[in-house]
């Protein structure tokens, strides 16, 4: 049962929303500080263009598109969860899901060839930036699909229909996350 | 529930913006000259970031103190970043210098600007 | 709002002991899990700082109860000493155990709005205790290499010697962090969205604020800590070379990340203490808190301060010698907010009629010593200066005489103060002050030697200073023995309360509605507060300082009492 | 009694620094006892009294708030004022270089400072060095730049007496002065932790004068000289 607590809403924003905003809010200083870091050696290190070269740009804008068209999808959920069509709600958020397998089926494939180059995350310090900061955007696209699982099993009941915009929000957060990785990674050269 | 309704602006235009915005960033290197390089990675990344946050998390529609959290976020990681790259994103400074950076400049320097 | 269809929560069942404190998503228990587990730690750290004093004053003597020190010994004490007294002490306590209790008892509300969150807070809050705890137990033993983990030496095991302790620690502090994100959200939240009908921005009691803006501070301030927290263990566990130099990375990057959360830490300590101190000192001086609104932006402002001055612990640590002009300033300057803090805490005594019982007793010393511990904050914040205090005993006696008053002293007075709303009984008053004044004192008798040494140039984590001659004169020697001699004494004197707090609980007198007569709503529901903290939940009316209004026969004025 | 405790200052800016600190306990050492004193006169006189109610008074309005805004602007000036008389010491010991007589090389590592003095042609890198272990000799009234860096750890280089500090980080070379200005023997610390070593890195700086100096550098010499000629000479 729940307590009252949650129903209470003094700032007039339902608290769940309030809440998402707040972690992302912790979010982005953890990446932030990542990718501070990551972008202070990088201009340090002139000889880590060489390394950088090997990225593939063309699988980083694949995941890029599929990232986006994942937002798309989750956004048109939310819209759906708004009109209280759940069914329509949790069929987005599978779109979405499915967006999030490819991104990181992609990645498995892009990193084995990688590291199958002998390009691992002890070779250089480029790649140990490159490895931890798309592995940890990795892990946010991971958890996002699997609470995304949980909140479309509910949604097709019509049920908790407000999850849908807080994970919704949470994969935004994550797909901009990669926005900003994409020409840190691949394009910068 | 005073639960503000959000407004739906058409989703799929915007995506369609962005995708644009994508294939501009990955063609803008094909020029070859840096400055279009850097715009058209950084600049098209803030733009897109840009379009995320207003349409589809509708930070516009929330309470006012959510922009500026995310604001206040960011500053401090301005914030942190001017006061370590001065550490960090130098091979010297005033009285002190990083032997092994420098041989590392001096090395990429000697093999060009681009090596490929 | 949809709150009457509610009221008549609260069908209790019978819960067998597991559900009802281990599995419990009740805040109050929450709290008290917090609580408990602190108060064990705080036992182990001070254990700790027993051991490696015992070395200080009588070097290679067997100390009773742990043995022979030796220098590995003594680096994984002082190390987990520091890291526990204050991630496992001052955090726990003063923020996740008295913000869980207060934070829905003073706002009106029956719970934090994510209960189950709440629980997993403290489920992985104890995962992390069991880790620290845990890395005693591993091969090579604790990690040793200061709390502030500088790489390279805490990066390579081939270094620190700890392969096992060095990442357990890490990992400790990692989840610690975790479980204070997931429990700073529920505060933040709770507080933003849950108060009771009728209270405002400024009805909001001191402490309540304090807790949520040092959960602000928190959240805001680790991320970089978090990200260099995963760097430093891939560093350790699979060989990058994020801080080693020799591979393109930067020690000094850590210090940076280390420092940009470490300063606002302890303001994410100190506020929540001041906030206790603040609603003791107008209770039992029965007086209005003095420039409510001034105070609580000022804390705004020292909150945004805090993140602009972290470099000047690092003014020697090779950082560009320019940026130390700018970081001065900054430390200076953030004396400012603190004096307003102070002062107006000062300010609120005058004009009272003050009673000294124990809480009181504990908030007036707060104040009294984290003075102290505040004006020696500006020897080092002048760079200058800072050139021969860094790492010296002086700083060590500085931030002593504010985290103890902090972790220690405030965690006694909110303790003492809210013991008959947790228990439902009364501590006893007597021994309450025979542990006041033996602590105290022998608080002072320990760190003013400490400032003498520090002044004298004895630097800090070694553990016998017999290898340096100029720090091994006698009269030295007497200074070091004098400080364990108190720290004993004041040990010895934990037990008085330990005796008071259980006996207490046990067979204390029992505990009126409102012992105090206080304005704050935690003090309308019964001691303890039931499941649900109200039949019915309250509405408010005015702040929450209104003691000694003129024209009223009462000198309080309870929050929820409609006029 | 405090005389033991008393730390010699013997460079050229020694005394800069501890001006700085006995104006800041001068200047802050004020507010130090003015808030204490209000703090137990409060308490003393306005402790509970029978027939006696305590005021109401919100600390609102310019006139109530002056008290404490008043002692605020008096506080930014003091501040300002420490930050104004700092500085200056700061570029003095840290920023500045000024022309060197002599140059050391000061490494560390787990767990011993190794000094690298240039001997009698006086400079570095030549077949004169004098290298020691745990022992640094410098010569009164002369300036010296030390080369500072690390080979493993960071280590902190802190000599009491002068009133100086630096961190030696492994990958940096840190480059700082002093002049002595007095002589003797004394400690030398590495005060930054640098593993189960850290309290076992103890040096000893040794101030002397030209006569002093010489001595010791020639004896050095000598028995430099003796091992390393004679092994080269056995293989030639
Ligand atoms: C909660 C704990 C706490 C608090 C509140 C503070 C408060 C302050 N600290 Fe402290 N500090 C620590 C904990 C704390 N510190 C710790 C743990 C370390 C060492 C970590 C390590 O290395 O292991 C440290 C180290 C430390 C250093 C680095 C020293 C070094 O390693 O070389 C410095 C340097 O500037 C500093 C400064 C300050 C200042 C300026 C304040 C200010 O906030 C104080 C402000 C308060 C006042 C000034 C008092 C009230 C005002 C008046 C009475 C008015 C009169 C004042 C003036 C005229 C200025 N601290
Ligand atoms: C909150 C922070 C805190 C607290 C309270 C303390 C408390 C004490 N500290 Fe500690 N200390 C640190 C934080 C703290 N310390 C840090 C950060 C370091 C630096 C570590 C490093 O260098 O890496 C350090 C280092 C440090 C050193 C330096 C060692 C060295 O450099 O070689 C010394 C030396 O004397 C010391 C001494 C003491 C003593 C005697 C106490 C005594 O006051 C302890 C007495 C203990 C108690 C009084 C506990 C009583 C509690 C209870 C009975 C439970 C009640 C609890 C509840 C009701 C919840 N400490
Ligand atoms: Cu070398 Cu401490
Ligand atoms: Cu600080």
């Amino acid at each position: 049962m729940r307590p009252v607590a949650t129903t209470r809403s003094a700032t007039g924003m339902p608290t769940a929303r309030l809440a998402v905003w707040w972690l992302i809010a912790s979010e982005v200083v953890i990446f932030g500080g990542l990718l501070a870091s990551y972008i202070m050696h990088r201009l340090a290190h002139d000889a880590w263009s060489v390394q950088a070269a090997y990225t593939n740009t063309w699988i980083g804008a694949f995941n890029t598109l599929v990232l986006l068209t994942s937002s798309l999808t989750a956004v048109l959920g939310h819209k759906a969860a708004d009109e209280g069509d759940g069914e329509r709600a949790a069929k987005m958020l599978g779109f979405t899901m499915l967006g999030g397998v490819t991104f990181l089926v992609v990645k498995a494939f892009e990193w084995t060839i990688e590291i199958q180059h002998g390009f691992t995350i002890t070779s250089n310090t480029f790649w140990s930036f490159y490895y931890s900061a798309a592995g940890l955007h990795a892990l946010h696209v991971l958890a996002g699909v699997v609470v995304m699982g949980i909140v479309a099993a509910s949604a097709r009941k019509n049920e908790e229909l407000h999850r849908v915009e807080l994970i919704g929000l949470y994969w935004h957060f994550v797909d901009i996350v990669w926005i900003f990785l994409f020409p840190l990674l691949y394009i910068a050269k | 529930m005073s639960e503000e309704h959000t407004h739906h602006p058409n989703y799929v235009k915007i995506w369609a913006i962005l995708v644009v915005l994508l294939v501009i960033s990955v063609t803008g290197p094909m020029i070859g000259i840096k400055w279009v390089t850097l715009f058209t990675a950084f600049g098209i990344a803030i733009v897109k970031a840009y379009m995320v946050v207003v349409n589809f998390m509708h930070i516009g529609a929330t309470r006012r103190f959510v922009p500026y959290l995310v604001v206040t976020c960011l500053l401090f990681m301005f914030l942190f970043f001017a006061g370590v790259a001065p550490d960090v994103m130098k091979a010297d400074g005033e009285n002190w210098s990083k032997p092994s950076w420098l041989e590392a400049q001096a090395q990429a320097a000697l093999e060009g600007d681009h090596p490929h | 709002m949809a709150e009457s269809a509610h009221a008549t929560h609260g069908d209790h069942h019978e819960q067998s002991f597991f559900i009802k404190y281990l599995w419990s998503t009740d805040h109050k228990i929450i709290g008290m899990q917090y609580l408990f587990t602190g108060m064990f730690m705080a036992l182990i750290g001070g254990f700790f700082a027993y051991a490696f004093r015992m070395q200080l004053a009588f070097p290679g003597l067997d100390i009773p109860g742990w043995g022979t020190m030796t220098p590995p010994n003594y680096n994984a004490l002082v190390t987990n000493h520091g890291t526990i007294m204050i991630f496992w002490v001052a955090m726990p306590v003063l923020i996740a155990a008295f913000g869980n209790f207060l934070i829905p008892l003073m706002i009106g509300c029956d719970d934090m709005v994510f209960p189950r969150l709440n629980r997993l807070s403290y489920q992985v809050f104890l995962l992390s205790t069991l880790v620290l705890l845990a890395s005693f137990f591993v091969p090579g033993g604790a990690f040793g290499g200061a709390w502030t983990a500088y790489p390279p030496l805490s990066a390579q095991a081939t270094y620190n010697l700890t392969p096992w302790g060095a990442p357990l620690w890490l990992l400790a502090v990692a989840l610690e962090f975790a479980a204070f994100l997931m429990g700073g959200i529920n505060f933040i939240t709770t507080t933003m969205n849950s108060r009771a009908p009728g209270m405002k921005m400024h009805d909001i009691p001191m402490v309540v604020w304090m807790i949520v803006l040092a959960s602000i501070i928190f959240m805001l301030s680790v991320g970089p800590l978090f990200a260099g927290a995963i760097m430093l263990f891939f560093d350790q566990v699979l060989g990058t070379g994020f801080f080693d130099p020799a591979r393109g990375g930067d020690p000094v990057l850590w210090q940076h990340m280390f420092w940009f959360f470490g300063h606002p830490e302890v303001y994410v300590v100190l506020l929540p203490a001041m906030g206790i101190v603040i609603d003791i000192i107008t209770v039992f001086a029965r007086k209005k808190f003095f420039a409510y609104k001034v105070v609580l932006y000022t804390t705004f402002a020292a909150g945004v301060a805090s993140f602009t001055v972290w470099a000047h612990h690092q003014f020697i640590a090779g950082i560009d010698p320019r940026m130390a002009h700018i970081f001065t300033v900054t430390t200076l300057m953030i004396s400012v907010p603190i004096a307003v803090i102070v002062f107006c805490s000062i300010a609120t005594l005058y004009g009272g009629s003050i009673r000294f019982t124990t809480p009181m007793l504990w908030a007036l010393a707060f104040i009294f010593e984290f003075l102290l511990g505040g004006v020696t904050g500006i020897y080092l914040g002048a760079a200058g200066a800072d050139i021969y205090f860094h790492d010296s005993y002086f700083v060590l006696a500085h931030f002593h005489y504010t985290f103890f008053p902090i972790a220690i002293i405030g965690t006694f007075a909110a303790v003492t103060y809210w013991f008959p709303k947790m228990f439902g009984r009364h501590m006893n008053e007597t021994l309450g002050k025979i542990h006041f004044w033996g602590t105290v004192i022998p608080f002072n008798l320990i760190f003013i030697p400490l400032f003498i040494l520090g002044l004298a140039g004895q630097h800090r984590r070694i553990y016998n200073f017999s290898m340096y001659p100029d720090l091994a004169k006698p009269e030295f020697q007497d200074l070091r023995v004098l400080a364990t001699v108190s720290l004993i004494v004041m040990l010895a004197f934990q037990f008085v309360f330990l005796f008071n707090f259980f006996a207490s609980m046990i067979k204390g007198r029992k505990a009126e509605k409102n012992p105090y007569d206080a304005n704050t709503l935690e003090w309308t529901t019964e001691s303890p507060p039931p499941h649900g903290n109200w039949k019915e939940l309250p509405s408010v009316y005015r702040g929450p300082y209104e003691y000694s209004v003129p024209g009223r026969a009462d000198d309080f004025w309870p929050q929820n009492e409609p006029s | 009694m405090f005389e033991a405790f008393r730390v010699e200052a013997l460079s050229t800016f020694a005394s800069d620094i501890d001006d700085v600190i006995i104006l800041v306990t001068v200047l802050v050492g004020f507010w130090f006892l003015l808030a204490q004193a209000a703090l137990l006169g409060f308490c003393v006189h306005f402790r509970q009294r029978d027939g006696r109610k305590a005021q109401y008074i919100a600390g609102e309005g310019k006139k109530q708030l002056s008290w404490i805004t008043i002692p605020l602007a008096l506080i930014v000036l003091c501040d300002v004022y420490i930050a104004v008389v700092d500085g200056p010491v700061w570029k003095k010991v840290k920023e500045t270089l000024p022309e060197a007589d002599r140059v050391v090389r000061v490494i560390g590592q787990q767990w011993a400072w190794t000094f690298v003095h240039p001997g009698p042609d006086g400079k570095l890198d030549t077949a004169d060095d004098i290298e020691t272990v745990g022992e640094l000799h410098v010569e009164v009234g002369k300036v010296h730049h030390f080369e500072l860096s690390s080979r493993d750890v960071l280590h902190s280089f802190s000599v009491p007496v002068f009133r100086l500090k630096q961190d030696a980080i492994p990958g940096r070379k840190i480059v700082g002065w002093f002049e002595p200005t007095g002589t003797g023997t004394y400690d030398i610390q590495c005060t930054e932790i640098c593993g189960i070593g850290h309290g076992l890195m103890p040096a000893r700086i040794h101030i002397e004068t030209p006569e002093q100096h010489a001595a010791w550098m020639s004896e050095r010499s000598q028995t430099l000289l003796a091992s390393t000629t004679s092994p080269r000479a056995g293989q030639e």
